[in-house]
């Protein structure tokens, strides 16, 4: 058994989020430590003293983690397990006992075992969706929830709360953060309508207020079958409410990525929420008042901290800083962090003053140190809401790019809004849920607790927000002391610096577009969330002039394009800001997402349906194997013992030839049709005259598309005067019967014609073969079988032996005498073992798609996507025969375009190979026997060399004893008897052309 | 060069002039197509006083959202000239272009999953054979072998009943090719102007000498059309129209991972087709959506859908995880070829149509786009893919032909 | 994930519909009349704005009925959906022609 | 119509209704093993289904006469009615109840019980509908065979459902008695609330395995 090393050699004694009566041991690099429950895997680590992780992918330095949240771009770990998680952020990590993870360097390993966990979808209508469950976010679902609306609360954390779980001491709505939490929980959970998903990201916002949403399952999953470990979301959301915070910045200086570098906002949330203290001595680099908080916290849990603040005075909201003071802290302004000292961790900080420019004014000095907590400013989460189009417009004072105009049945507030200050983002909230509830039809119920001001015009409000976020004091790169600019990470995940940026203006990239795909900042696993508003900034430091104007408009937070002001020296009078250059595109996922999640329950069988026969048991048990032809499992032929699929087919043609043999045509799509119009329509959606169809007899047809291309064919039987049966291949049938709808409908409302489909009514058992009329007889006892009283493509209703009425058709695809009995599919397996049954006596045997290939080959009947492509005309087909020349039908303009009336088409022949034994591949091409030229078909031709055709099918023929093949050639028919190469696999065999039809072309079988 | 170093881009890519009044030929549009006419332009035909007008960022539409596959064995006569030219220009790129665009020649397998499927490659490989494509079809133990993360097995609802397999394609990386062309077209003279929209052109008679942007009138000797999705918006403001739909087609990509995947796989069945770039990220294309769209934009459950084929045919993929996801507007036409030629307007020139699988013809739709610009005539490449084929019906199919598409 | 409302069952995800194209290209009356160039435009070529746009879907796994739509290709915003019988919303901008002649 | 072939007659015998076999008959294990105490699955074999199409008024009006229902006019709209003595064999006191589903502006589901045991036959049903509609516009279609019905009952029903239906299902947008033709991964099916905890789907004949397979699946969480 592992031993647990119990250290947590930085935790505080008291405090934080945790269940201290349960520790719990956790593996990492194969080293045991432990930790509670309530931590992350981060937080363990913290609380171990262990900041470092993994190196940085291209440059290979040391690093710690950075943040306490989903922007982490240094704590990357692989969870080890029965399927190993490629590559999370230790900071998204509930700990869990036993927990074995692996330091990873930037890059992840793919675990090659099956995952057998289980994921699923869930599909969720809610009134308002409450995204992220801050202060803001808590306000709204309990707002919004109190008139009854559906709402359903997501947050991506294991505890509600968001940043109050950091600020545990505030005073929230009168009462202390954490009780406040634990009501409005207690609320939401009582109300009936109301869900909260906690460990559930929204990861994507898509039109129409349709969200998706990962739920992490695996922590409350029980090992129970069926229970999933992830869980994909489908949210569609009558209004939206966006909650979700905002995330701190680091500052760009010199070696910021050792390890003990870190966000100020995320050694606050280590101390307050998870009791971990990840320096004693810390110097804490600001540029916004923010971070006196995270000094106020670190000096009550015994560090000592030195406070490194870019402005030169702070003149709001100093309370905090006030306090700081006051708590003996020293407080160096106008002054900056320049260089760490310490690679494998940090050991001290250079700081130096800085001028109003941000240049360097004085000497650095070496503050000796274990932590560096950095605050560059907030930029507030937008990634939802501009995933939406929703506009972004820069704040200078804020300086963030905070929403501006919003997005239709949305609302966006607190610290996503740029609103910084706890009362404020409640307010905010509370007010978007009573909105949101409103919009959705709940008007909230009247009392509102949270304090809901008074209304405030717009302008009172922004200055409310600019007051609560103090004055922040950007600086977008922190010149080093020898000028260098590359170990300033702007990306610390992809390895990308000052430096990199610098380049990429200097080789003239304008946009900040161009400027990601250059260095490659912003395209690493957080998406930009670390160092994307730090590149914007570094931009407006470094395009200037001319420069300026050639940034292209249209990105995120891009000002509407202005005349640039040109000074008299003709360069712009204002530098760009933030605003001039826009960011990046925002793209789902906000976070990432596993591939199995996605994917979901519908893998192997639940992939797509399979569709059966009724007689599909009967078809297993005797052996068939299976083609797949569109969803439909179709029987392809019945080995017996010791048969191949040569021996099978060989055999199963043989009794459809000679004797009798039975084939499962249930699959072909099947549409009713009526209507004092129908034969009009048929008329113009086939090609050949469907008006004086008699009444109890069929007609084969082939339709084309509007460009004259063969489309799908078949036999519709015309039951009354105006009712067809339409039959049609079996991949056809959903197209063929929307094509007919959408004529029906959109082209031709006036002709009097009802569609619906019944492929499922009926199943059909094509009986086949010169004895199938007694097999027939026996089957039918009522009907006439003789061939004067039951005649080609006729069809008769009749009463089977069983009793079970049946509709019974003379249509042959094989030129044998052959049958169609059609009966309600819950009839199908009855009546299919009943024709086993009456054939017995004369030996019938069931046949495949394979058999009824060859069958219907050798008569040269067409298989619509086989002899087709989507180029074929039934000209082509040498089927001028069911063309009809004097009506109008779908197509028939088309046939008189050039390409279809100058030579060189190709059409339908059928081929010998010389060697009787040869089966062509399907697919083999054709050429002119001469065409070769020095070619051997070793190694590729050196130039290309013509094709005159290729074969469609290609077959052994039982009846003829030889192998055949059918084949599309240029002006086919008029080649009948010359000889071609066709070529395959580097080969080359002579090839006869002959007419299509090879067997019985009288058609002296048809009749029996 | 390992995984983990990838070389620089140049110091110096191009300038960013203000647009002249008045240059010989405009090109609008400033995706591959359109930089690497600009780019033929003036090496083959000595036109350099153009200008590659773009609405956006340089190359940041189609060009930079492809999935970047590259292969030549297209079915028709015509498409595989056109494709294989392409291709063989590719294979000298790095060093026509003098920048290291990543051009990996790792193959292209196309699975088939059902016998039709089987049918049409086989047909396919045989006619590429023969038009000098290399080309093969694979069992599935082939195909096992050349990507061994490949289920192949029968636990899966379509499974893999072999493949064709071109030896000679891959990928490249999509902005440094358009870049390789930027700079040197830029340095030729070509003068690069972004954020630059076209919103009319200037007419005298039946003839274009100028257009209309949002930085002014641009006089032109001629103009040619290189915008992709955009193209029907641009001919009607020209007067004329253009056979083809602009739809919305999304890709993804994974994190970074240690490379697993060798070589680049399409199954057009199931709609999957990946490919592992350098760095390790696994990218991805998903299928068009089925509604016109200008938004760079699909809809999610699309993407979902292919994810369920992925992960079917790749089980190792299981817990990658999707980095980001994003869409591209892609100019479909009914017969899945291009439109290049000659237009109804005098001096003006179209070259779209391309789709999903316009990247990898950027070099040989550059060379035969230029030698049209400039001769007033279709280069031979790019004779069958008139407007007027659309009138004849000699349509150029590449659907049939197992549908393989980009 | 659009949500497109069915005239007849009301709103349902795109998802259970099909897309059908350009609205209003009626079938020629006499195609055999038309020219080639004539019937390749009736073939081959619909109008592709960036805007609004009068499209056709049916609800294929609901009603199966046809219906007209005036959708936004560019912000997939749907602003009108019509039966077949009913007329194209008045008011919709028809792609504009920018063309501008000079002087000869 | 003189034309028209002759419908058989309005009887069919109990052995030839014992030939049937219900397309979900051979999954009856796998939906009972997948049921508990929150969720259960089951096949209602053999119910008569009548495609009825129509477009005037008269038509529909007569249609709906002959079933004993107003014909619904809206989406998610069933008309219940009683259908019956219409004539049958010996008994002549043969009659089910009718639910007529809207299923577009001009088509409906008409659905009876099993005719063996109503002894409604369902060509009876038919010819009543035919001689209703008349020469009108419309069309009458026996579909019994065409589909199947699955009930999932249970508490967690409607859980088992939103893992595969898009559709809002809560009782305020979905309430009881209400059915639409909407999909389930893909598959077009008629959803029907037949009471707060039992809900109808009516797949079509081959996608019933796939229904199922998806719904035991969902199922596997609560049993
Ligand atoms: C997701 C996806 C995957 C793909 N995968 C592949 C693949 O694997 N292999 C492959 O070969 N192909 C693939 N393609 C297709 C390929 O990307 C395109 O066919 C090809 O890039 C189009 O040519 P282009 O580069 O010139 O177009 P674009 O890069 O789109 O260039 C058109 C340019 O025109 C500009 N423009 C438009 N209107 C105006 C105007 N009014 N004024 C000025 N400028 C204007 C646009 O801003 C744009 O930059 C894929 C496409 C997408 C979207
Ligand atoms: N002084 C400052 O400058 C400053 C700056 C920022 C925040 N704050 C403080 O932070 C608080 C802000 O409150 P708030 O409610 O706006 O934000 P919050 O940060 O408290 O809560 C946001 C929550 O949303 C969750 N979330 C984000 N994206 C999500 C997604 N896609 N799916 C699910 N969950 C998601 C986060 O996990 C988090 O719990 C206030 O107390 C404020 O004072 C202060
Ligand atoms: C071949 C290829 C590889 C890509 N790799 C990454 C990547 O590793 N990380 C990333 O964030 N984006 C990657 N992208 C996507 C781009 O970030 C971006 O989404 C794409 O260029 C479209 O631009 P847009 O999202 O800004 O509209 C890649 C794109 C392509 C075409
Ligand atoms: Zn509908």
């Amino acid at each position: 058994m592992t031993q647990h090393q119990n250290h947590q050699g930085g935790r505080l004694e008291r405090g934080g989020r945790l269940d201290r009566d349960q520790s719990i041991g956790f593996t990492i690099d194969g080293t045991a430590l432990t930790g509670y429950v309530g931590d992350t895997l981060a937080s363990a680590l913290v609380a171990n003293g262990r900041l470092r992780v993994g190196d940085s992918i291209y440059l290979r330095r040391p690093r710690g983690v950075l943040s306490a949240g989903v922007e982490e771009p240094n704590g990357f770990v692989r969870v080890n397990g029965d399927h190993n998680e490629s590559m999370l952020p230790a900071t998204t990590l509930e700990l869990r006992d036993g927990l074995d993870v692996t330091l990873l360097d930037g890059i992840g390993v793919l675990d090659d075992r099956p995952d057998r966990n289980e994921y699923d979808k869930m599909h969720v209508h809610a009134d308002v969706a409450v995204i992220g469950s801050g202060p803001a976010g808590l306000a709204a679902a309990k707002e919004a929830a109190s008139g009854g609306a559906r709402v359903v609360l997501f947050e991506q954390d294991f505890e509600l709360g968001g940043s109050l779980l950091s600020d545990p001491t505030i005073t929230v709505a009168g009462q202390g953060a954490l009780d406040y939490i634990a009501r409005v929980r207690a609320e939401l959970e009582a109300a009936p309508e109301v869900t909260v998903l906690t460990r559930t990201c929204v990861f994507g916002s898509y039109d129409n207020n349709f969200l998706v949403a990962l739920e992490k399952r695996d922590e409350v999953a029980s090992a129970k079958g069926g229970v999933s470990r992830q869980r994909l979301w489908h949210v569609t959301a009558g209004q939206v409410v966006l909650a979700v915070g905002a995330f701190e910045r680091p500052i760009v200086f010199s070696d910021n990525d050792v390890p003990g570098v870190m966000l100020a906002s995320a050694v606050k949330t280590y101390v307050e929420r998870w009791a971990a203290l990840p320096g004693r001595d810390v110097v804490l680099f600001t540029t916004n008042d923010s971070a006196y908080e995270t000094a106020r916290c670190l000096t009550k849990a015994g560090a000592t901290v030195t406070v490194v603040d870019a402005r030169p005075e702070v003149k709001a909201a100093v309370s905090a800083q006030e306090g700081a003071r006051r708590a003996g802290l020293t407080v160096h302004t106008a002054s900056a962090v320049v260089g760490i000292e310490g690679s494998e961790g940090v050991t001290g900080a250079f700081v130096a003053p800085i001028d109003d420019a941000g240049q360097l004014a004085g000497d650095a000095q070496l503050l000796a140190c274990d932590l560096v907590a950095v605050s560059g400013g907030w930029t507030p989460n937008v990634s939802l809401h501009s995933q939406r189009q929703g506009q972004l417009a820069w704040d200078d004072a804020l300086s963030g790019f905070v929403p501006s105009a919003g997005v239709k049945n949305q609302f966006v507030v607190g610290a996503g809004n740029g609103t910084y200050d706890t009362d404020d983002c409640l307010i905010e909230g509370a007010r978007a849920g009573r909105g949101a509830a409103a919009a959705a039809g709940f008007p909230a119920s009247s009392s509102a607790d949270d304090g809901d001001a008074v209304a405030e015009s717009a302008e009172v409000w922004h200055a409310r927000q600019h007051r609560a976020a103090g004055t922040v004091r950007p600086l977008w790169a922190v010149p080093a002391p020898d000028g260098s600019l590359d170990t300033h990470f702007v990306d610390p995940h992809r390895d990308n610096t000052a430096a990199d940026v610098l380049r990429a203006t200097g080789a003239g990239m304008r946009s900040v577009e161009h400027v990601k795909r250059y260095t490659s900042i912003s395209t690493g696993i957080d998406q930009g969330k670390i160092g994307g508003v730090n590149t914007i900034g570094l931009l407006t430091q470094l395009l200037s002039g001319n420069d300026a104007k050639a940034i292209p408009a249209g990105q995120p937070g891009q000002d509407a394009a202005e005349e640039v002001e040109l000074t008299a020296s003709g360069q712009p009078a204002r530098r760009p800001t933030p605003g001039t250059i826009g960011t990046t595109t925002f793209r789902a996922p906000f976070t990432p997402v596993a591939f199995t999640a996605l994917a979901g329950r519908g893998r192997g069988t639940l992939f797509d349906a399979a569709r059966t026969s009724p007689a599909h048991s009967w078809h297993v048990e005797h052996g068939a194997r299976f083609e797949d032809v569109g969803q439909w499992k179709r029987p392809w032929f019945y080995p017996q013992e010791g048969e191949d699929m040569d021996a099978a087919v060989a055999r199963e043609c043989r009794a459809a030839r000679e004797g009798v043999a039975f084939m499962d045509a249930t699959t072909l799509g099947k549409i009713e049709i009526r209507g004092a119009d129908a034969p009009e329509f048929l008329n113009r959606i086939y090609t050949n005259p469907f008006l004086k169809l008699p009444v109890g007899k069929g007609r084969y047809g082939v339709m084309c598309t509007v460009s004259g291309m063969v489309f799908d064919d078949g036999v519709t039987l015309r039951l009354a005067d105006d009712r067809f049966f339409m039959t049609t291949t079996t991949g056809g049938a959903a197209k063929v019967l929307d094509w007919l709808e959408e004529w029906s409908q959109t082209e031709w409302p006036e002709l009097d014609v009802t569609l619906t489909s019944v492929t499922e009514q009926w199943s059909t058992v094509a009986v086949v073969g010169p004895r199938s009329r007694d097999v027939i007889a026996k089957l039918a006892p009522e009907l006439d079988v003789s061939k004067e009283g039951f005649g080609f493509m006729e069809f008769r209703e009749t009463t089977l032996a069983s009793g079970i009425d049946a509709r019974v058709c003379r249509i042959t695809f094989s030129g044998e005498l052959a049958y169609e009995i059609n009966v309600p599919r819950w009839y199908g397996l009855k009546v299919w073992e009943d024709v086993a049954a009456a054939g017995e006596e004369f030996g019938i045997t069931p046949y495949g798609t394979e058999t009824m290939h060859v069958l219907r080959a050798e008569k040269a009947f067409p298989i619509v996507g086989q002899e087709t492509d989507g180029t074929i005309t039934p000209h082509d087909l040498g089927m001028d025969w069911v063309v009809s020349k004097t009506k109008e039908f779908i197509g028939k303009r088309s046939f008189s375009r050039a390409a279809f009336t100058e030579p060189g088409r190709k059409q339908l022949v059928s081929v010998l190979p010389l060697d009787h034994t040869l089966r062509l591949p399907e697919g083999a091409q054709l050429i002119e026997p001469d065409a070769l030229g020095d070619y051997t078909g070793e190694g590729l031709p050196s130039a290309p060399i013509a094709m005159v055709g290729f074969v469609t099918s290609s077959y052994h023929s039982q009846a003829l004893g030889r192998s055949f093949a059918l084949a599309l050639v240029k002006d086919g028919p008029t080649r009948v008897g010359q000889t071609l190469l066709a070529s395959f696999g580097g080969q080359f065999t002579e090839v006869e052309v002959r007419e299509p039809v090879l067997y019985d072309k009288e058609g002296a079988r048809r009749d029996g | 060069m390992s995984q983990r170093e990838l070389p620089q881009h140049p110091d110096f890519l191009w300038t960013n002039p203000d647009p002249k009044k008045s240059y010989d030929v405009v090109i609008v549009g400033g995706g591959g197509h359109g930089l690497a006419t600009a780019y033929n332009l003036a090496k083959h035909h000595g036109i350099t006083n153009v200008a590659v007008l773009d609405k956006g960022w340089l190359a940041g539409g189609n060009m930079a959202r492809n999935t970047t596959i590259i292969r030549s064995n297209y079915l028709w006569d015509e498409s595989a000239a056109i494709y294989e030219t392409s291709l063989k220009l590719w294979e000298t790129m790095e060093e026509d272009l003098g920048y290291d665009v990543f051009f990996s020649q790792r193959g292209v397998l196309n699975l088939a999953h059902t016998m039709q499927d089987e049918r049409d490659s086989v047909r396919r490989v045989e006619a590429n054979r023969l038009n000098g494509v290399d080309a093969e079809w694979v069992t599935p133990q082939q195909v096992k072998q050349l990507c061994p993360i490949i289920n192949i097995n029968d636990d899966i609802r379509y499974p893999v009943m072999g493949g064709t397999y071109q030896p000679r394609a891959g990928i490249a990386k999509h902005d440094w090719v358009a870049w390789a062309y930027a700079r040197r077209a830029n340095e030729m003279g070509v003068d690069l102007i972004q954020n630059c929209e076209v919103t009319g052109f200037v007419m005298d008679g039946g003839r274009v000498v100028g257009v209309e942007t949002n930085r002014g009138r641009i006089n032109a000797g001629k103009v040619a059309l290189a915008a992709a999705g955009y193209t029907s918006v641009l001919a009607d403001m020209a007067g004329f129209r253009v056979p083809i739909q602009s739809h919305p087609l999304q890709a993804l990509v994974s994190e970074l991972h240690e490379i697993v995947h060798p070589t680049v796989v399409m199954s057009n069945h199931v709609h999957v087709y990946v490919s592992q770039a350098h760095k390790g990220e696994l990218v991805m294309g998903a299928g068009v959506d089925a509604y016109n769209g200008y938004g760079q934009r699909g809809s999610f459950h699309v993407i979902e859908h292919q994810m369920a084929a992925a992960v079917e045919l790749f089980p190792i993929f299981a817990r990658a995880h999707l980095l980001r996801t994003w869409g591209g507007v892609v100019d479909v036409t009914l017969d899945a070829s291009p439109v290049m030629g000659l237009t109804p307007v005098d001096q003006m020139y179209v070259n779209c149509g391309w789709g999903t699988g316009g990247f990898k013809a950027v070099p040989a739709a550059g060379l035969a786009y230029a030698h049209t610009i400039a001769n007033d005539e279709p280069h031979p490449l790019n004779r069958a893919y008139g407007l007027d084929r659309f009138v004849t019906g000699a349509l150029i199919d590449e659907h049939g032909a197992a549908a393989v598409a980009h | 994930m659009m949500v497109i409302p069915c005239p007849f069952c009301g709103p349902r995800n795109e998802t259970e519909y099909s897309y059908g194209g350009q609205a209003h290209v009626a079938y020629p009356e006499n195609p055999d009349a038309l020219t080639d160039e004539e019937w390749a435009q009736f073939l081959f070529y619909r109008d592709n704005p960036r805007g609004s746009y009068a499209e056709r879907w049916q609800h294929s796994a609901g009603c199966r009925k046809w219906f007209n739509a005036v959708r936004n290709t560019h912000t997939y915003e749907i602003t009108h959906v019509y039966r077949l019988d009913q007329a194209r919303p008045d008011g919709l901008p028809k792609a504009p022609l920018a063309t501008k002649e000079v002087g000869a | 119509m003189a034309e028209q072939m002759t419908v058989k007659p309005a009887t069919t015998d109990a052995a030839v209704l014992g030939y049937r076999r219900s397309p979900a008959h051979h999954l009856t294990e796998i939906m009972a093993e997948a049921g508990g105490e929150q969720v259960r699955l089951r096949e209602v074999p053999f119910l008569t289904q009548i495609t009825i199409r129509a477009t005037s008024p008269e038509a529909v009006a007569a249609v709906g006469n002959a079933l004993g229902v107003t014909m619904p006019s809206a989406v998610g709209e069933v008309a219940q009615g009683e259908f019956g003595d219409l004539g049958s064999d010996s008994s002549g006191s043969s009659g089910s109840s009718v639910s007529v589903v809207w299923l577009s502006p001009d088509e409906w589901l008409a659905v009876l019980g099993d005719e063996a045991e109503t002894g409604v036959a369902i060509t009876a049903v038919v010819e009543s509908l035919n001689v209703a509609l008349g020469q009108r516009r419309g069309q009458v279609v026996d579909v019994s065979s065409n589909r199947t019905t699955l009930e999932l009952s249970g508490p967690k029903a409607r859980a088992v459902l939103d893992k595969t239906i898009e559709l809002d299902l809560h009782p305020r947008e979905f309430p009881v008695g209400r059915a639409v033709s909407t999909q389930m991964e893909s598959v077009a099916v008629i959803l029907w609330r037949s009471a707060d905890d039992t809900w109808l789907l009516m797949p079509r004949a081959s996608f019933a395995e796939h229904v199922v397979g998806w719904l035991a699946d969902g199922m596997r969480e609560f049993s």
